[in-house]
Formats: C-alpha cells, sequence, structure tokens
C-alpha cells in the first residue's frame, strides 16, 4: 500500500488544551521551527477540553497558596501522585491562567470589584476554581483555537494517528503512521519530536462522558511499543451522567455536580432518596462515594425503567431551577426531558483517565523523542483527579511540552530513519477489517462497554476482573476476525469504529490487569474484595507494559519527594 | 445487571439522506425505527450502525459544545447532537443534508476550513499587551463595553449562522455572521489591543457591510448568539471611525479606510 | 422556498428587496411622465386621464404599498443599524407591513 | 472599502430620501382624490423653488441609492462583476440624474 512521507520538526498528536498548547509554545520558543497538528477530528473541535464545565483550579485567590493545592491534589490522589509532577502542574497553573487571561483572551468570570471569581469544587479546602459559568471548556478551548489557526502551523485535521515509529535503531521515536480520515490514503509523517496528547477518554464503559472521537489510541499505541503506563485500574467516574437509553449518543453525558450541591436529591426507582444510607453528606458526598451508591442501588435492582436512578430538582422550586442552571435545564429539554420541574434518570458515567504513560515532570517519556502531556500522561493525579485539575493538567504540561520539544527538536541534527517494514505491517493490519466480511462490531462494542461496566467499573472484585479478562481476550479475537462490509476507506466512520475497538479492548485489558493487580481501595479503585485503604506509607503505584509473554503489571513505590503522608507543606493543618 | 431497554421503538421514520461528494450525489431513503430518546444524529447514527456502514457524518462531544455535528435538518441548520426528533418529524419523515455552503467532503460531512480562514481573515483573535507574568486585569463584569464583549462569546464555531446566511452564498468572500460575532465581541474587550487593524479587516469589501440583517444567523444559532447586533453594532463602529477619522493612522500613509492623514 | 429562509426576518428582507427593485424599475417611467409636461399639460393630461382606468387605480395602489412598506422597512434597517439594538425585531417588521398595508388602502378608497 | 463607501452613502441617501417620501406619499394620498389633474400638479410646482429644490433632492438621492441597490442586486442574484458591475452603476446613476432632474425641469420651470 502505498503512502506519503512528510517531514516536521515537532509533530503534535491531537489538539486539546494539551495539543494547542504545546503548538503555541513551540513556536513562541523557537518560529523557525515546522510545526505540524495532526486531529482525529477538526482543530480545537473535538476532544473533551471544550467539554470542561466546571472549571481550573488555580491558587490565585487571596489566602491560597501552591501549596495548599498541591496537598489538595495529593490528598485528593489518595497519596499515589508523582508529587513532582503535582507540584509543577500546581506552581504552573498559576502563570498558565494568567497566560490564558492576558495573552489569549479567555475571560473567566470576575467578582463585582473586577477580581477573579473562585468558586468551591469538591474535594478542594480552598475555592480556587476559576471558570467562565457552566462553559469553561469551550472559552479556553475556542481561545487557544483561534491563536493556533493564525499561526503557521501545518494543520493535519480529521487524521488519525495510527502507529507510533521507532527508528531503525529502535533508540528512538522517528514518526508516525496516519490516515487521512477524508481520503483514507496513508502518511508518514517523520518528526524530530512527537507528542502524544491524545487525551485518553474511557470510553470503554457503558455509560462514558467523553467525546466520540477519543478511544484510548494514544495509549493503546504507546503500549504496542512497549512504553510504560502507570496508574491504570484508576478510571474516574462521574456520579450524575444522563441516561437515556442505549440508542442514543447522549446517554452518558455528564449532568453537573453543582445540581447535587445545590440540594438536589437521588431518588430509586421506587422514588426514595438513598444516599443518606451511604454517607452521612447524602448526595453532596464526594463523587467516588456517590458513584458507588447509585451503583449499589443499581445492583440491588431498585432501578428506573433504563436501569438507574432518577435525579429530582423540583422540591427547590422548578423556577429557581431553571434560573440557578439554564445550561443543564436547556439541554435536558433538548433531548426530551424535564430537570427543572420533573425528573431525570441519570447513572455513574466513565469520566476520566488517570493512568497513563510515564513521564517526567517536563513531559518525557523513556523513548527519546516522545513526549506526553494531558490525560494520555499518567502521574499528577494518582488515584483520583480532583475536579478542576483536569483542564489545568492539560494545559500546563501541553505548554510545557512545547517549550521542551523546541529545544530538543533545535538540538537534534536530522531525522531518525524509519523502519519501512514497520510502516507496511502497520498499514496492513488496519486495512484488515476492510478485507473481512461483514460482521456485527455493534453488538462487538455493546459486549465490550458491558463487559467493563459491569466487571472492572465503580465496584471490582478478583472474580468480576477475571472473568472480564477471559471476555475480553475473547472480544479481541472477535474483533480480528470480523470486517465491517465496506472497502472505501474515504471517511469510513465504521472503519475507524473498528480501529476505536481494537483500541479500547487492548486499553481495557491493562486496566484490568492493573485493577487486579491492585488490592486495596484507593480514590477511584474500589475493590469490594480488598476495601481498605492500605498503609499509606507504603503507597505503590501501578506500571504496567506489554511484554512478549504478554502483560505485565508491576508495582512501584510512591517516591514522597515533596512530602510524605502525615506531613503538610500547610502549616494551620 | 442488565442494561433493561426502555428504548422499544414506537414506530419508523423515512429519512432521507444526502449521500454524496461534492461532485455528484443524490438522496437516500432510509427507515430508521424511533426511540422516545432520540436525536437527529442518534438517527443517522443507526443509519451507519445498522443499515449502511459507508455513511459519513461528523461529530464529537453529543452535547452541543464542539459544533462538529451541524446538518441541514428538513432544511434548516441544526445542532444534530441537541435536536429531538420529536421536534422536527413531520408526517414522519426527515430530510438530512450537508450544512449549505460549505464544500461537501461526503455524505454529511462538510469542510469547514474557509469558515475558519475567514476568522482569521476577521481578526478574530485576541491581542492583548501584557503578559503571564502579569496578574489578570481587574474587570468588572458590570462594565457596559464588558457586557457586550460577553453577549456574543459563546460562541461553539458550529458555522449553523454561516449556512443560514443567504449572503455567504451569494458572495462567496463574505466574512460571515461567526466571524463578525467575533470580531465585534473583541472589539468590546478591554484588554485587546488590535481594534484599529481588525476594524480595517471587518470594513473591507467582504465585511460587515455586506450583511442584510436577513437574521437567519440570529434565528437558528442554537446559543441564542445574535450576530446581527454584532454586525450592526461593527457598522455603527466603522462609521463613526470614519466620520471621526478617529482611526489613528501612521502619519503620511493611507489608512484601511480610505483616508490620507497628516 | 427553501425552509431556512421561512422565517419572519428573511421575508422582510425580501420584501425591502423586492420593493426596492420595483420602484428602481418603476423609476424611469415614473419621470418619462413627468417629462411629458415638457410637451405641454395636454400631453400629461391625456396620459393621466388614462389613470382614471380602475386596473390602473389598483396597479397604482401597489405601487403605494411598494413605496410604503420600503419606507418604513428601510426605517427599520436605519434604526437598526444605527440604534442599541432590540429584541422586537419582528414586531417592528409585522407594524411596517402592517402601516403599509393601510396607507395603501386609504390611497385606494380616495382614489375610487 | 468601496464597500463601505457605498454603503454609507446609501444609507445616507435613504436618510434624505425618508422625509421626501414621506411627504410624497401623504401627497398622493391626499392628491389623489377625484383623480390627478395635469393643470393640478403644475399649478403646485411651476416656478416653487421649494418643490424645485425638493424634487431635485429626491432625485439625486435616489440616484444613487437606487443605482446602488440594484447593483447590489445584480451582484448577489445575478453574479454581476467588475467592469461589468461598475459600468451598469454609473450607467444607472447618470441615467436616474438625467432623466430625474428633466423631469423636475419639466414640472417646475414655467
Ligand atoms: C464532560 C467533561 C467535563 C469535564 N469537566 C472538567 C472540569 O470542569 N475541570 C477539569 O479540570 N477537567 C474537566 N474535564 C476533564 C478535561 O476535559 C480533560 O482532562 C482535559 O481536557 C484533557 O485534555 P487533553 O488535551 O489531554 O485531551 P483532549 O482535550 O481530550 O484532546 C484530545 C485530542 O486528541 C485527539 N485524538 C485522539 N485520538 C487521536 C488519534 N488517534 N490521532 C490523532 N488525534 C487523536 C482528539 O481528537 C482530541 O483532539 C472534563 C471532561 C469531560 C469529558
Ligand atoms: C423611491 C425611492 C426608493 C427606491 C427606488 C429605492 C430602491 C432601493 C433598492 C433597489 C434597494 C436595494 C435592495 C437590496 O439591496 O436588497 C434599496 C435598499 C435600501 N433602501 Fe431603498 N429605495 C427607495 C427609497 C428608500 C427610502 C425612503 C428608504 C428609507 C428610509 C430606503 C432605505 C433603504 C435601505 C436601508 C436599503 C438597504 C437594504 C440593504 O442593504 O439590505 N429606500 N432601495
Ligand atoms: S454564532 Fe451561533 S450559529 Fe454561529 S457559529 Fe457561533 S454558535 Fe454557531
Ligand atoms: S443571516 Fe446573514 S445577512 Fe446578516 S443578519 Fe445574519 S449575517
Ligand atoms: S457533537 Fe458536539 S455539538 Fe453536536
Amino acid at each position: 500500500m502505498d503512502y506519503q512521507t512528510l517531514k516536521t520538526d515537532i509533530l503534535i498528536l491531537g489538539s486539546g488544551g494539551a495539543g494547542l498548547f504545546a503548538a503555541l509554545h513551540a513556536l513562541q520558543a523557537n518560529p523557525d521551527l515546522d510545526v505540524t497538528i495532526a486531529v482525529k477530528g477538526l482543530l480545537g473541535k473535538c476532544g473533551c477540553t471544550r467539554m470542561v464545565q466546571g472549571g481550573y483550579n488555580v491558587a490565585l485567590s487571596p489566602g491560597d497558596s501552591v501549596e495548599r493545592h498541591f496537598m489538595d491534589t495529593i490528598n485528593g490522589g489518595k497519596w499515589l501522585p508523582d508529587q513532582d509532577m503535582a507540584m509543577r502542574l500546581c506552581q504552573t497553573a498559576v502563570t498558565r491562567v494568567q497566560e490564558l487571561e492576558n495573552e489569549l483572551g479567555c475571560f473567566f468570570d470576575r467578582n463585582d470589584d473586577g477580581s477573579l471569581h473562585h468558586k468551591a469544587f469538591a474535594g478542594q479546602t480552598f475555592d480556587r476554581t476559576v471558570h467562565r459559568g457552566d462553559l469553561t471548556g469551550i472559552e479556553i478551548i475556542s481561545r487557544l483555537m483561534e491563536q493556533v489557526r493564525a499561526l503557521p502551523v501545518n494543520m493535519m485535521e480529521e487524521h488519525r494517528a495510527l502507529a507510533l515509529l521507532p527508528s531503525r535503531d529502535g533508540d528512538a521515536l522517528a514518526g508516525v503512521l496516519m490516515v487521512d480520515m477524508r481520503s483514507g490514503e496513508f502518511r508518514v509523517v517523520r518528526a524530530k519530536a512527537v507528542l502524544m496528547a491524545t487525551g485518553g477518554g474511557p470510553t470503554m464503559y457503558r455509560y462514558h462522558t467523553p467525546s466520540g472521537d477519543k478511544s484510548m489510541d494514544g495509549l493503546a499505541m504507546a503500549l504496542r511499543l512497549g512504553i510504560g503506563l502507570r496508574d491504570m485500574e484508576m478510571v474516574q467516574f462521574h456520579p450524575t451522567g444522563l441516561l437515556a437509553g442505549r440508542d442514543t449518543r447522549m446517554t452518558g453525558t455528564v449532568l453537573e455536580e453543582g445540581l447535587r450541591g445545590a440540594g438536589g436529591y437521588l431518588l430509586d426507582g421506587n422514588g426514595e432518596r438513598f444516599m443518606l444510607n451511604y454517607d452521612a453528606d447524602g448526595e453532596r458526598a464526594t463523587r467516588d462515594i456517590v458513584s458507588r451508591g447509585i451503583y449499589a442501588e443499581m445492583r440491588a435492582g431498585r432501578t428506573t425503567p433504563n436501569g438507574g436512578v432518577y435525579i429530582a430538582m423540583s422540591h427547590l422550586g422548578a423556577e429557581k431551577v431553571a434560573q440557578k442552571f439554564p445550561g443543564m435545564v436547556k439541554r435536558c429539554a433538548d433531548c426530551g426531558f424535564d430537570l427543572a420541574g420533573g425528573r431525570v434518570e441519570v447513572v455513574p458515567t466513565a469520566h476520566y483517565f488517570m493512568g497513563g504513560v510515564v513521564v517526567t515532570p517536563d513531559t518525557r517519556s523513556r523513548l527519546p523523542g516522545l513526549f506526553v502531556a494531558g490525560e494520555d500522561a499518567g502521574g499528577s493525579h494518582g488515584a483520583n483527579r480532583l475536579g478542576g485539575n483536569g483542564v489545568a493538567n492539560s494545559t500546563v504540561f501541553g505548554g510545557i511540552a512545547g517549550d521542551e520539544m523546541a529545544g530538543f527538536a533545535a538540538g537534534q541534527g536530522t531525522w531518525a530513519d524509519i523502519d519501512e517494514d514497520l510502516v507496511s505491517a502497520a498499514i496492513d493490519e488496519s486495512m484488515s477489517p476492510l478485507r473481512r466480511a461483514k460482521a456485527d462490531i455493534n453488538s462487538i462494542r455493546d459486549r465490550l462497554l458491558d463487559l467493563m461496566w459491569e466487571g472492572v467499573g465503580v465496584l471490582r472484585d478478583a472474580q468480576g476482573i477475571t472473568r472480564a479478562q477471559t471476555q475480553l481476550a475473547d472480544l479481541k479475537s472477535e474483533l480480528l476476525a470480523s470486517g465491517i462490509g465496506d472497502a472505501n476507506r474515504v471517511f469510513a466512520l465504521s472503519w475507524h469504529d473498528w480501529l476505536n475497538l481494537q483500541s479500547l479492548i487492548e486499553v481495557s485489558e491493562v486496566i484490568a490487569a492493573a485493577a487486579l493487580s491492585r488490592e486495596n481501595s484507593r480514590g477511584a479503585h474500589y475493590r469490594e474484595d480488598f476495601p481498605e485503604v492500605g498503609s499509606l506509607e507504603e503507597s505503590y503505584f501501578t506500571i504496567a507494559r506489554s511484554e512478549a509473554t504478554g502483560l505485565k503489571v508491576e508495582r512501584r513505590p510512591v517516591e514522597f519527594s515533596i512530602v510524605k503522608p502525615g506531613e503538610s507543606l500547610i502549616q494551620d493543618d | 445487571m442488565s442494561s433493561s431497554a426502555a428504548t422499544s421503538s414506537t414506530g419508523s421514520i423515512a429519512v432521507s439522506v444526502w449521500r454524496g461528494d461534492a461532485r455528484h450525489g443524490n438522496f437516500q431513503l432510509f427507515q430508521v425505527p424511533q426511540q422516545p430518546s432520540q436525536t437527529i444524529l442518534d438517527v443517522v447514527t443507526w443509519i451507519q450502525r445498522h443499515a449502511d456502514p459507508g455513511l459519513s457524518y461528523r461529530f464529537a462531544c453529543r452535547v452541543g459544545m464542539c459544533g462538529s455535528c451541524a446538518m441541514m435538518v428538513n432544511g434548516i441548520p441544526r445542532w444534530t447532537c441537541r435536536t429531538h426528533v420529536n421536534k422536527v418529524l413531520r408526517d414522519n419523515r426527515l430530510t438530512i443534508e450537508p450544512l449549505r455552503n460549505m464544500p461537501i467532503i461526503k455524505d454529511l460531512a462538510c469542510d469547514m476550513s474557509e469558515f475558519f480562514d475567514k476568522w482569521k481573515q476577521a481578526r478574530g483573535q485576541f491581542e492583548g499587551s501584557s503578559t503571564r507574568d502579569q496578574q489578570v486585569a481587574a474587570l468588572s463584569p458590570g462594565l457596559p463595553r464588558r457586557r457586550i464583549a460577553d453577549a456574543a462569546t459563546e460562541c461553539i464555531n458550529c458555522g449553523i449562522c454561516y449556512a443560514a446566511c443567504d449572503v455567504v452564498s451569494w458572495n462567496r468572500d463574505y466574512l460571515g455572521p461567526a466571524a463578525l460575532n467575533r470580531a465585534w465581541s473583541l472589539q468590546n474587550d478591554e484588554r485587546d489591543c488590535a481594534g484599529e487593524q481588525r476594524l480595517r479587516a471587518v470594513a473591507g469589501d467582504a465585511g460587515c457591510h455586506q450583511c442584510h440583517a436577513q437574521q437567519g444567523c440570529a434565528t437558528y444559532c442554537p446559543n441564542e448568539l445574535n450576530p446581527t447586533a454584532s454586525i450592526a453594532g461593527l457598522k455603527r463602529m466603522v462609521s463613526q471611525a470614519w466620520f471621526n477619522k478617529g482611526l489613528a493612522c501612521h502619519p503620511g500613509k493611507k489608512c484601511g479606510l480610505g483616508k490620507r492623514h497628516a | 422556498m427553501k425552509a431556512h429562509r421561512k422565517q419572519p426576518l428573511y421575508l422582510a428582507f425580501l420584501l425591502h428587496r423586492v420593493s426596492g427593485l420595483a420602484l428602481a424599475l418603476f423609476l424611469p417611467f415614473h419621470f418619462y411622465v413627468l417629462a411629458l409636461s415638457l410637451q405641454g399639460n395636454q400631453k400629461l393630461d391625456s396620459f393621466l386621464h388614462w389613470s382614471q382606468l380602475p386596473l390602473v387605480k389598483f396597479a397604482e395602489t401597489g405601487l403605494v404599498f411598494l413605496l410604503a412598506i420600503h419606507l418604513l422597512g428601510g426605517l427599520r434597517l436605519l434604526a437598526l443599524e444605527n440604534l442599541p439594538w432590540s429584541n422586537a425585531q419582528k414586531n417592528y417588521a409585522a407594524i411596517a407591513v402592517a402601516s403599509a398595508f393601510f396607507v395603501a388602502l386609504g390611497f385606494l378608497l380616495r382614489a375610487f | 472599502m468601496l464597500e463601505m463607501r457605498l454603503y454609507l452613502a446609501q444609507r445616507i441617501s435613504a436618510a434624505i430620501l425618508a422625509p421626501l417620501v414621506l411627504m410624497h406619499l401623504g401627497l398622493m394620498v391626499y392628491a389623489i382624490q377625484g383623480g390627478l389633474d395635469a393643470g393640478e400638479i403644475l399649478a403646485r410646482t411651476r416656478g416653487s423653488l421649494f418643490w424645485g429644490s425638493s424634487y431635485a433632492l429626491f432625485v439625486i438621492a435616489v440616484a444613487v441609492h437606487a443605482s446602488i441597490g440594484l447593483r447590489k442586486i445584480l451582484h448577489e442574484w445575478l453574479g454581476w462583476r467588475g467592469a461589468l458591475l461598475h459600468g451598469f452603476s454609473w450607467l444607472c446613476l447618470a441615467g436616474l440624474l438625467f432623466a430625474g432632474l428633466r423631469a423636475v425641469a419639466a414640472v417646475v420651470l414655467p
């Protein structure tokens, strides 16, 4: 199969907060560089950074401090975060928010006196979340997108990265194979530095929030190269995803946290409140507790017609609710539900992926030339991500990656050689579903989503995980034997559905393996057979790697490089 | 736990879908089972998943935030992920076409590059004077200019207004409602310092003066923005600058508005 | 008509355009008629006589309507462009059409 | 910036036309009673400085206004552009001015 070869200094995969910031910073650091962004959708119009609702955590409020933000991040992450990364995150967030405002033109909500408004977000000891209404992501990504589109960057929109290509000697990353989704043509982009910023995205669960273009491609590609992935068992669930039936894409999308905060009730199928049975804070408990409470109700069969629970707001006064949450009310109304005056079915929904590639705080992976930032990188959040630390993470480390790659690329004399055989093999593999007879891909997807939800979801145990592992293995062979029944590669969504499933199944296997390996319960990972947190001092994180013999999961002790359990950086705590 | 199905279908919809590419195409009819909760995007997805795997379309966020999924539904541009079938169904029929005024890539997916090029031409990006090392400007949300800027901000670049505007179809160079709306927001941003250049950009021959206040943009904008008002604002701003010679021009040079100043 | 055009303010635009076009096409003819008086009153009068025909009176009513609606529609546009924004555009357009209609009706009633 | 100038010219001419047209409309509704009569019209206009200058102003404004309007329509609906469009616009302006001023002369000059 023919392919075109292109060369660029810096190649960026993905155009979320991480990808766009990297492009901006790389060109600011060195305007002579040739920078290319390849992205699965339209530049700036896909991925999850756009979908950020709540806001951006930053220690800018008088009385707040970077140390306090850091401590909240470590505590929230149940002492698993890489402390150097977490510190870098909290420190740089300050500059990044100022950059977003002063240089890119974001305008975050203000207090009446003109100072930044900071709102409360669960799990934090200070009100530090800056935001623009409840559509913060649109503001951030639109402003970023405008800036980047005005720069001389090469845009490869609707280009899907298929494989990371190591150099012939295997010592560095030499480039990336992609397919132009519009034409179906293959392209190899050789680059001196590559940023992986494809944004993770746990879309292998029956209910999930991320955008449809996210399917863990980045992590799957890294895995195939034998790169280590950490904290892969850590999947964050948001307690209230919209539940509207299986055949609608709106199922799983987030109904915002503030609804519960404002006093919304969660009701079981019989209309009874239940959260107080699980936690004294009731509906206002943290995400993980509420998710587990709902999940338990569902498992006990006390469900709504679609198999979830209800959120009810009407006791607060329909008009008030409509006034306070206009966006949510309108969104529900567009989908046919009355949030303000009636009940809406909800369900926990897979939201964010804490795990990812092992990197240094300056975004370097073990493979020279490969940089990783955003949701694809593991480490900053540990066992749980604070609401508001996700977009901070992607914009902070995206910018850092841009700075670093500019220096790195300038220091590389020339492009590393590509192994053409690898390219041909990867192309051949990706085309395999086009050659095979049509099979029921939808049923494979449904089964994958169900088995992950049931086996490696909100509540886990060894038995469930092992069963899921067997099912995953079967599903993988089934997928590899399935075709899509249309050989046309032009804007071929069904082909990409297949490729998405391939990535999702491969990464699901790692999630399951890591989940089996962690025999305690921390943050987002809850083992019913090991409900204890375990010793904080002996905290370990998992690293999974694909080896010739199969997946290997190791435990590594967390280095308490800045603060040890029991200590705090804040005096009065 | 099983996913009990409250998704039983309640009949079927006759859906005419435009199939083809930039050169030719025609409508193809599909029968799609109706569901209680079903958006136009779901209809399109059902066809691709169950009837014709070759159907091309675009979406990303599924909840009205990315502006990737806009299509013509029964002749009207809409965000398909947030349009419930019941809202637009007439006689159990639907017609779905790619967005107007943009080149078609395939089936329901069109090429938005021109839309974003015009955004750039309208200087739709912020140009500030302070840096990341400085504090965020203290700006009260109640200031009149701030309110104007805010009112025009929440655009998701979906292109619906662009598809609704006949001036765009009649004059391929016209910058269009979304880009001009963005320019207006920036013109009212106290922190921006490219006002003059931007004013020249929007006063150009393809700029704000092309608008005839058809108001399809404001009528169909899913976020209830009002590009018509923004464009009117720009027209006023340009006129004022022209009459007051308010645009500080480089001495001796002909400024963008065609006047020569000493 | 294409569906996206079927909204009141597009129709207002169309009406403004069509009325402007019709007026512009009628204008040379109007000027020609008036210029007839250069050749003496009788020439003009004999022409104006012709305008007593009911059919012509109806046509003239149409013209009055077009002129009135173009004027009022034009004022609406001038206001839209130069005054602070008002959300009542649809109402203004409707008022313009109704008023133009009444002006034309007034003309018609007096013409007979 | 041609388009901006045309825009301004058209809006200014519209503003000038507005009171004149209003007057004209009023007059028409009033004068139609009992049919039009050349003598009646001419009696009013002949030698009148007021009517003469009003009509002249009307003609100039409408010539500018309508030729810009037609130009727009030809461009947008028929795709005319370049020299053709320019030429037509000027011709239109000249034609309307000529015919209009001639008519004013006819009804005003004694
Ligand atoms: C509904 C929702 C609400 C959220 N709210 C908040 C919040 O309030 N606060 C907060 O801090 N965080 C929030 N988050 C999390 C936050 O959005 C993400 O953590 C963050 O934006 C991730 O940024 P990113 O740049 O890593 O990835 P993304 O923004 O997801 O971008 C990934 C990019 O990679 C592209 N891509 C994927 N695969 C490929 C491939 N194979 N080839 C090429 N390109 C590819 C995608 O198309 C996309 O452009 C929310 C997330 C969701 C889903
Ligand atoms: C007899 C007199 C008039 C004639 C022949 C005339 C003719 C025209 C024509 C042909 C157009 C172009 C239409 C278009 O582009 O859609 C136009 C536009 C316009 N007219 Fe008139 N007109 C006259 C009087 C008026 C008056 C009295 C006003 C208002 C107060 C007016 C206001 C406007 C405006 C604002 C436009 C611009 C519309 C746009 O660009 O969308 N006109 N006119
Ligand atoms: S102004 Fe409205 S319709 Fe136009 S692109 Fe923005 S959101 Fe879409
Ligand atoms: S639809 Fe077009 S004509 Fe103007 S008011 Fe909107 S830009
Ligand atoms: S899919 Fe994002 S707006 Fe519809």
